[in-house]
């Protein structure tokens, strides 16, 4: 019989020895290359190296992993919250031993300081069932494409990146210098007979945020309101008979400008810069390519430090729009129930 | 009259400040309405209560507005306050008098009403406080014949205001005593006759101080600004130099965008002109040295209003800039609150404020109602949520071929 | 016949001939001494003398300001945006036997710069049907206590303030330094008589914004959930049976740090830090002095040029709570539609 | 397995960065569901939309989540992805792994699953991507055997996740690891069997920086924090000045209150403790010579979320600092959050998160739900509109007399 209950497996039993001993006892780190960390403690030194991760991969991957570990590690290794792989040297005389044979098998080793990491993702085609876009293959589409900047360290700043593909945004993208968002375009195409044989329709129509579904008795199934409609797919997620997936509409929003951490400016969301962009599989290029465009207009513009959105708030949201020559539309005009504060309550304003 | 007694109100005869109480009782030698009111005002500090009602229509003949009804709530005790309405007289541009006008207006309310007035109400017009149903006729007749108007009530064009302008300010980079003249003068029937979902106001302030306050209390803001760079004397700055004016700290430090900087070597101030936006403040401190750029005109803002019914607003920006020179530069103005006033009539709940609708409908909705292209200028910074209406219309064209063509 | 849409009397004929002969030529201006300003034009030059009034007049009030306009203004004045007088001297040479006129007669000279200046406000008592509070005496009492503010200039900043006697808020004072604001405190009293007479039910119920009314068919009138009522007044404005006058629990709220000016920083509302202080006619001493004590503080702790609010922001509002050993209280924390932004979405923060 | 072609997604193992096909495709040759799923996803990529559908109730018994259903829309074609489910196991805090436990998870998961796995899924799991409806009891047994958990989904507490903390980081001001993995155990019962209007979340972050973005991405966010005065190392100090590390333009002018002043001439730091609003950017830049103070704890934030339904939110303070440094601190912190979920429990609609609720409701009624005081910290700045609520009840005796005294 298994046990219920037991919780996740103790992390004590997961920590290398150099961690036991100076567990809470760090006193500072240093970056000595891209992608290795070194934690100096009370008694002791951990480097840490970090390797990017597709995060989508097979057990094999993962046992290739533990090779590394044990021949480097003692045999211990870390995910970080962007799901990089860390590995964990005791041994500072193991470290480029490591770092060589990483190399030599093709690991990519970065992310840390003042770079991009991996993206934090989601689904997608792979197993999802509301997705406007792919996550997996925009992600390698994009770190591809901005490798450069993953295996050095000469951004202005950290560059933290999400991949959400519908809007649940299971990617938390909403707070990220730059976020990939799946949108829908389209309202809903009703499968009337699905919805009669077993949805819900109270919480259907309770699951609109802008009530644009309302009952439609004499049909036993619902009406949606086209016009009131922003696609946002969440009475899809309640009921599959709301078909909202659209493959010549679907595509991909560009947001900008938000980061969590509390560091200098507090946390901000994330805003839309680009409302579409194609699906254009299987490399986007119109999204690695204006992503790039917006990460090099930073990289030339920021003062030292600065995150993305940090800088744009610096110089304004008007400023940002001429200087990065993308098209201002009401698209990017919130109208929804926050919007007022972003409406420019002000006179004071540039060009 | 009996001489009653109002030693609460006598307690706010004492201080500096003018009194208000000694301004009544002079009335009230005068007036028995008005020495009613002293009754009632004394009534009302003893009670901590009000005493008057609204409501009842009243008005001149040709009019919608322009008199507020007001009784007071216990007319056998002061018969005199029965009726004791509002009327609102269309105060000159920048409230400016000569002696004369305004001796005026002193002798025909002495004759008719409280000789009771604000000088001026919080929209701008002169209120004379006080009259009697049967009086309102006759006294708009004298102040029309005078060469006065009523000013607006009801969910109509209220009376617009602005600042003194190029009356008596260096800053004012339009005309704003000649712009609220003429621009009252073409909404008079708006103003006079409400047919509005609620009311809406215009304030007219020549720059970035914006001293009548029209962000937050006018639904339409125009704020006097300019388009190029400003313009910096250094022979000036150089003067404030040696009048020991702490150039850096007072004014570059302050600068938001911090695009002013000052040398001390050379002691000239320079401008990285596009970053500047325009917030008066080194103008303010640097009158002699630093002024407006040469091509004047101002943005326009809409929406504000406050508190009741879905919190304040304040205006937002839906004109970055907007000529006015000229007379001619006033039409497209005209033609803008036209088409505003339009949208907002056809879509406006009653009682609500045009920025109520905006924000209920979305700015989206708004802007291609009254054919105004969208601009960042708008926005502090755009959505944060991914909530986009698409013209399914416009989609057709927008949508992506599956060979990644646009369709 | 009256002539109907005339229009105001055109402001040309109010114009002194310096102001005719500089009209849009100013070129800069000085304040000699508190309450006299100094224009430059290309050809002349204005003195300005700003003297306080009680905006509440008499005909007499104003026929006596005729006499000193005429005496040194070739009969030409004005009046501020702040409802202060000022007499337009275009000889300098009665600049000075002017203010020692005004002087003599008991005029308050003062209000430029950075200083306090008349407060723009309401009817209150003597007027209108919806108040919380008296406007004239408040501001009467206020203006006594902070008069040494008036007719010097040793402020920070300029302070302007405002008064509303009911949420209506005919004073605008939603966006000033200091605001007072007149508030209700328990929920209408119903008068079903008058309601039954006729009120439109309809417009009275859509006239509450927490939807607290509801209407009731069986009595012809409507029924008030106290609960979700907040004392607002709009359905007394509707309708005079809704009785919202409460002589025992109304009072005056402070709130604070409000702008309009877009000079260095955007405008901004006011914001409560006393929700309720009592209305002890005829001088409100508890206002005058939360007043004080708030305007003190700002003097002592704020920049050279810091508007209210420009300081309170700088320091952090809890800081200004904590300075200002006011209390804080969930009365103060907004829970209405944008209360979203105004929540600390931030570890950082003060004590 | 029958070989088919993928030209789409082959592109797609081209370039530096690790490709997730290449992946597809070393499980394609051990497993069928796999291989299918090439077809599938390479038929999403021609015509540009998924194929999958949700829904079904699976689960393991005893538990009420754990186990997202998944199903191919066209199971005729791909029968071994007919059913798909997704298994979400409980990872160790801080994602810490020795290999025999790593590789534990990938034999039994080759045993009955698709062998392939998200490390980790975007709430912190270890996702086994694929598997039958009949192999999901046996593959917890197996886990459970193991040592390994069922993670959270459904509408309960989603599993927490936290930093790496005192595991490695010098910043840490609590033990993320420790707490995550105690308050987790705490909660199994709210974890494993969903009972909540919707689902709540938890994440553990050190300190300010918030590597795990809990504020933007939890219903609960605890940050860690401190409650004295940063602690300055001067000799350290000197240490960065001899490197040349830029203190005033990097540091000082950067740091948000400008409370940490640099004097050249002595070569030391020194701050304005009560102006620090410990927002960690100094300690960062510096780690050797600035460190967080000795009081350590952590601030706890509610309300953060994503877009859907009222749009994003971020978590807000509800307390400032909470001790934060044995097993017995953790107690105030559950019975917090038991005081929260049951209000939430009671006041929430269905599919409404935490903080839409409170939002909803006001943050007023929330507080006096679970018993905590108001504090400044709460807010970034107080009410812009006077619509407050009155206890009614204590009006009574905060009423004022007509003379002045409270009643
Ligand atoms: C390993 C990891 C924690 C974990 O438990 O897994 C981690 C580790 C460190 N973080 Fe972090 N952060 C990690 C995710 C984050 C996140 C969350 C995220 O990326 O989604 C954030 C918040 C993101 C945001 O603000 O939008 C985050 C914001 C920071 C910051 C603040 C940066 C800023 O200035 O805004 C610092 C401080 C710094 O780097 O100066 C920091 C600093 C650090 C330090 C230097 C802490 C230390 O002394 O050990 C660690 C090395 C950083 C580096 O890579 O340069 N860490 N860090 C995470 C690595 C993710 C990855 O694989 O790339
Ligand atoms: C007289 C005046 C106050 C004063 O002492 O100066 C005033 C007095 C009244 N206002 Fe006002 N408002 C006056 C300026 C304002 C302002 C300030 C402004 O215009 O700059 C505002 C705030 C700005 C705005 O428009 O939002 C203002 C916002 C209101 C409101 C709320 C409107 C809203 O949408 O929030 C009401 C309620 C209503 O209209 O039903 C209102 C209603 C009223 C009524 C008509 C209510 C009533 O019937 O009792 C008051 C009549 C009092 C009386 O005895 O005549 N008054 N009212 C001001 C008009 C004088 C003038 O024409 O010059
Ligand atoms: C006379 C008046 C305009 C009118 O048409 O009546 C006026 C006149 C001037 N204002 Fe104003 N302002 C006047 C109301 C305002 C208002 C509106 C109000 O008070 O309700 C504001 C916006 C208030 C706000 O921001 O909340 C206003 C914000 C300013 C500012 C910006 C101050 C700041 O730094 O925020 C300046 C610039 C300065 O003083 O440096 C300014 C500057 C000036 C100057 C210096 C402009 C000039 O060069 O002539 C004038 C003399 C100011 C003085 O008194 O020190 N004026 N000024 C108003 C006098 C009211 C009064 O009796 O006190
Ligand atoms: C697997 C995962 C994405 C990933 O690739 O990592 C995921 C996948 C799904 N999420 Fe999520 N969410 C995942 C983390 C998130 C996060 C991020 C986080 O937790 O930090 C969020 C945003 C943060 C938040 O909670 O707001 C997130 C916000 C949602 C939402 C919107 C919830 C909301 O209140 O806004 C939904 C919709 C729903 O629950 O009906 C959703 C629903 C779903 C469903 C269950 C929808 C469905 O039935 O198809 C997805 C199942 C996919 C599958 O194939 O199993 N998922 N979901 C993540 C969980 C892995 C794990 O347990 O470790
Ligand atoms: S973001 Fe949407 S499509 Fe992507 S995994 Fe989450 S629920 Fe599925
Ligand atoms: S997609 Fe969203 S907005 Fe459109 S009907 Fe469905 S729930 Fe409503
Ligand atoms: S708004 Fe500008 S132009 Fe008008 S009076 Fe004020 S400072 Fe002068
Ligand atoms: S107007 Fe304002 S933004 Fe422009 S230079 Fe002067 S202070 Fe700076
Ligand atoms: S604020 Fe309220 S009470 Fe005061 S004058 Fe305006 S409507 Fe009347
Ligand atoms: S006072 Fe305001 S909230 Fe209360 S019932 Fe009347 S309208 Fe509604
Ligand atoms: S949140 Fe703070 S304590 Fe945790 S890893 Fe990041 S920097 Fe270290
Ligand atoms: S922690 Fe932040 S606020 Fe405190 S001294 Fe350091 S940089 Fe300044």
């Amino acid at each position: 019989m298994a046990k219920l209950d037991q919780g996740p497996p103790h992390y004590k039993k997961m920590l290398p020895p150099v961690i036991l001993e100076n567990y809470g006892k760090w006193k500072y780190h240093e970056i000595p290359s891209p992608g290795v960390l070194k934690h100096v403690g009370e008694s002791g030194v951990l480097y840490s190296v970090r390797v990017g991760s597709p995060r989508l991969v097979s057990i094999d991957f993962v046992r290739d992993l533990c090779v590394v570990a044990d021949e480097f590690c003692d045999g211990f290794l870390r995910f970080t919250t962007r799901n990089n792989v860390e590995f964990l040297v005791s041994d500072e005389a193991k470290l480029q031993p490591l770092l060589d044979s990483l190399e030599a098998k093709g690991y990519c080793v970065g992310g840390t300081g003042a770079s991009i990491s991996n993206i934090v993702h989601t689904q997608g085609w792979v197993h999802c069932h509301t997705p406007a876009t792919d996550a997996s293959g925009v992600v390698k589409a994009v770190m591809d494409d901005l490798y450069e900047y993953f295996n050095t360290m000469q951004l202005p700043a950290k560059l933290k990146m999400g991949l959400a593909c519908c809007l649940n945004m299971c990617g938390a993208a909403h707070c990220s210098d730059i976020a990939i968002v799946g949108v829908h375009r389209t309202p809903p195409r009703i499968n009337h007979d699905m919805i009669r044989k077993g949805t819900e329709i109270p919480s259907l129509v309770a699951s609109c945020p802008t009530g644009a579904i309302r009952p439609d008795p004499k049909n036993k199934s619902v009406i949606v309101n086209n016009d009131k409609c922003m696609y946002c797919g969440n009475c899809y997620t309640m009921s599959a008979a709301m078909e909202i997936l659209d493959p010549k509409n679907d595509g991909i929003a560009i947001l900008i400008g938000g980061k969590t951490s509390n560091a200098r400016s507090a946390p901000s969301f994330s805003r839309m810069v680009i409302p579409f962009l194609p699906n254009t599989a299987p490399r986007w290029p119109e999204t690695t390519e204006a992503i790039r465009k917006i990460l090099e207009l930073w990289i030339a513009n920021a003062h030292k430090g600065e995150r993305v959105g940090e800088w744009v708030e610096r110089i304004g949201w008007e400023r940002f729009f001429s200087l990065a020559e993308l098209p201002f539309s009401d698209m990017l005009i919130d109208d929804y129930i926050f919007s007022r504060e972003t409406f420019r309550t002000s006179a004071a304003f540039k060009y | 009259m009996t001489e009653k007694k109002t030693p609460l109100l006598d307690e706010l005869e004492k201080g500096k400040w003018p009194s208000f109480v000694t301004e009544i009782k002079r009335a009230a030698v005068k007036n028995a309405a008005s020495a009613e009111l002293l009754q009632v005002l004394e009534k009302s500090y003893e009670q901590r209560r009000g005493h008057w009602k609204h409501g009842g229509i009243v008005g001149v003949r040709g009019y919608g507005g322009g008199v507020i009804g007001r009784y007071v709530d216990e007319p056998q005790n002061f018969p005199n306050l029965a009726e004791f309405h509002t009327i609102r007289l269309l105060q000159p541009s920048g409230w400016f008098y000569n002696t004369k006008a305004l001796r005026t207006v002193c002798d025909i309310w002495e004759k008719h009403g409280s000789g009771l007035t604000n000088m001026h109400g919080s929209t701008g017009d002169i209120i004379l406080l006080g009259c009697k149903t049967e009086s309102i006729q006759p006294i708009f007749d004298e102040f029309s014949e005078a060469g006065f108007d009523l000013g607006g009530s009801g969910s109509c064009l209220r009376t617009p205001n602005c600042c003194v302008g190029p009356g008596r300010c260096e800053h004012a980079c339009y005309d704003t005593l000649e712009a609220c003249y003429n621009i009252t003068n073409e909404f008079m029937d708006e103003l006079h006759r409400p047919m509005w979902p609620y009311k809406s106001k215009i304030k007219f302030s020549g720059c970035a101080n914006d001293c009548t306050s029209s962000i937050a209390r006018a639904d339409c803001s125009v704020i006097g600004t300019w388009r190029d760079t400003l313009i910096i004397d250094q022979d000036a700055v150089k003067e404030y130099v040696a009048d020991k004016f702490p150039i850096q700290v007072a004014v570059c430090d302050k600068c938001p965008t911090r695009c002013l900087k000052y040398n001390k070597e050379t002691q000239e101030l320079s401008i990285v002109g596009e970053d500047c936006t325009r917030c008066m403040h080194c103008i303010n401190l640097m009158p002699k040295a630093i002024q407006p750029g040469k091509e004047k005109g101002a943005t326009i803002l809409i929406g504000g209003k406050s508190t009741i019914v879905q919190s304040a607003f304040m205006s937002w920006v839906i004109v970055p800039f907007m000529k006015m020179e000229t007379e001619d530069d006033f039409e497209p103005f005209k033609d803008l609150m036209r088409r505003i006033w339009e949208w907002w009539d056809e879509n406006g709940k009653s009682r609500e404020r045009i920025g109520e609708t905006i924000y209920r409908l979305g700015m989206t909705k708004f802007l291609k109602g009254i054919e105004v292209d969208p601009v960042p200028q708008m926005v502090f910074r755009p959505r944060a949520n991914p909530y986009v209406f698409w013209n399914q219309d416009d989609l057709d064209s927008s949508g992506t071929a599956l060979d990644g063509s646009k369709l």
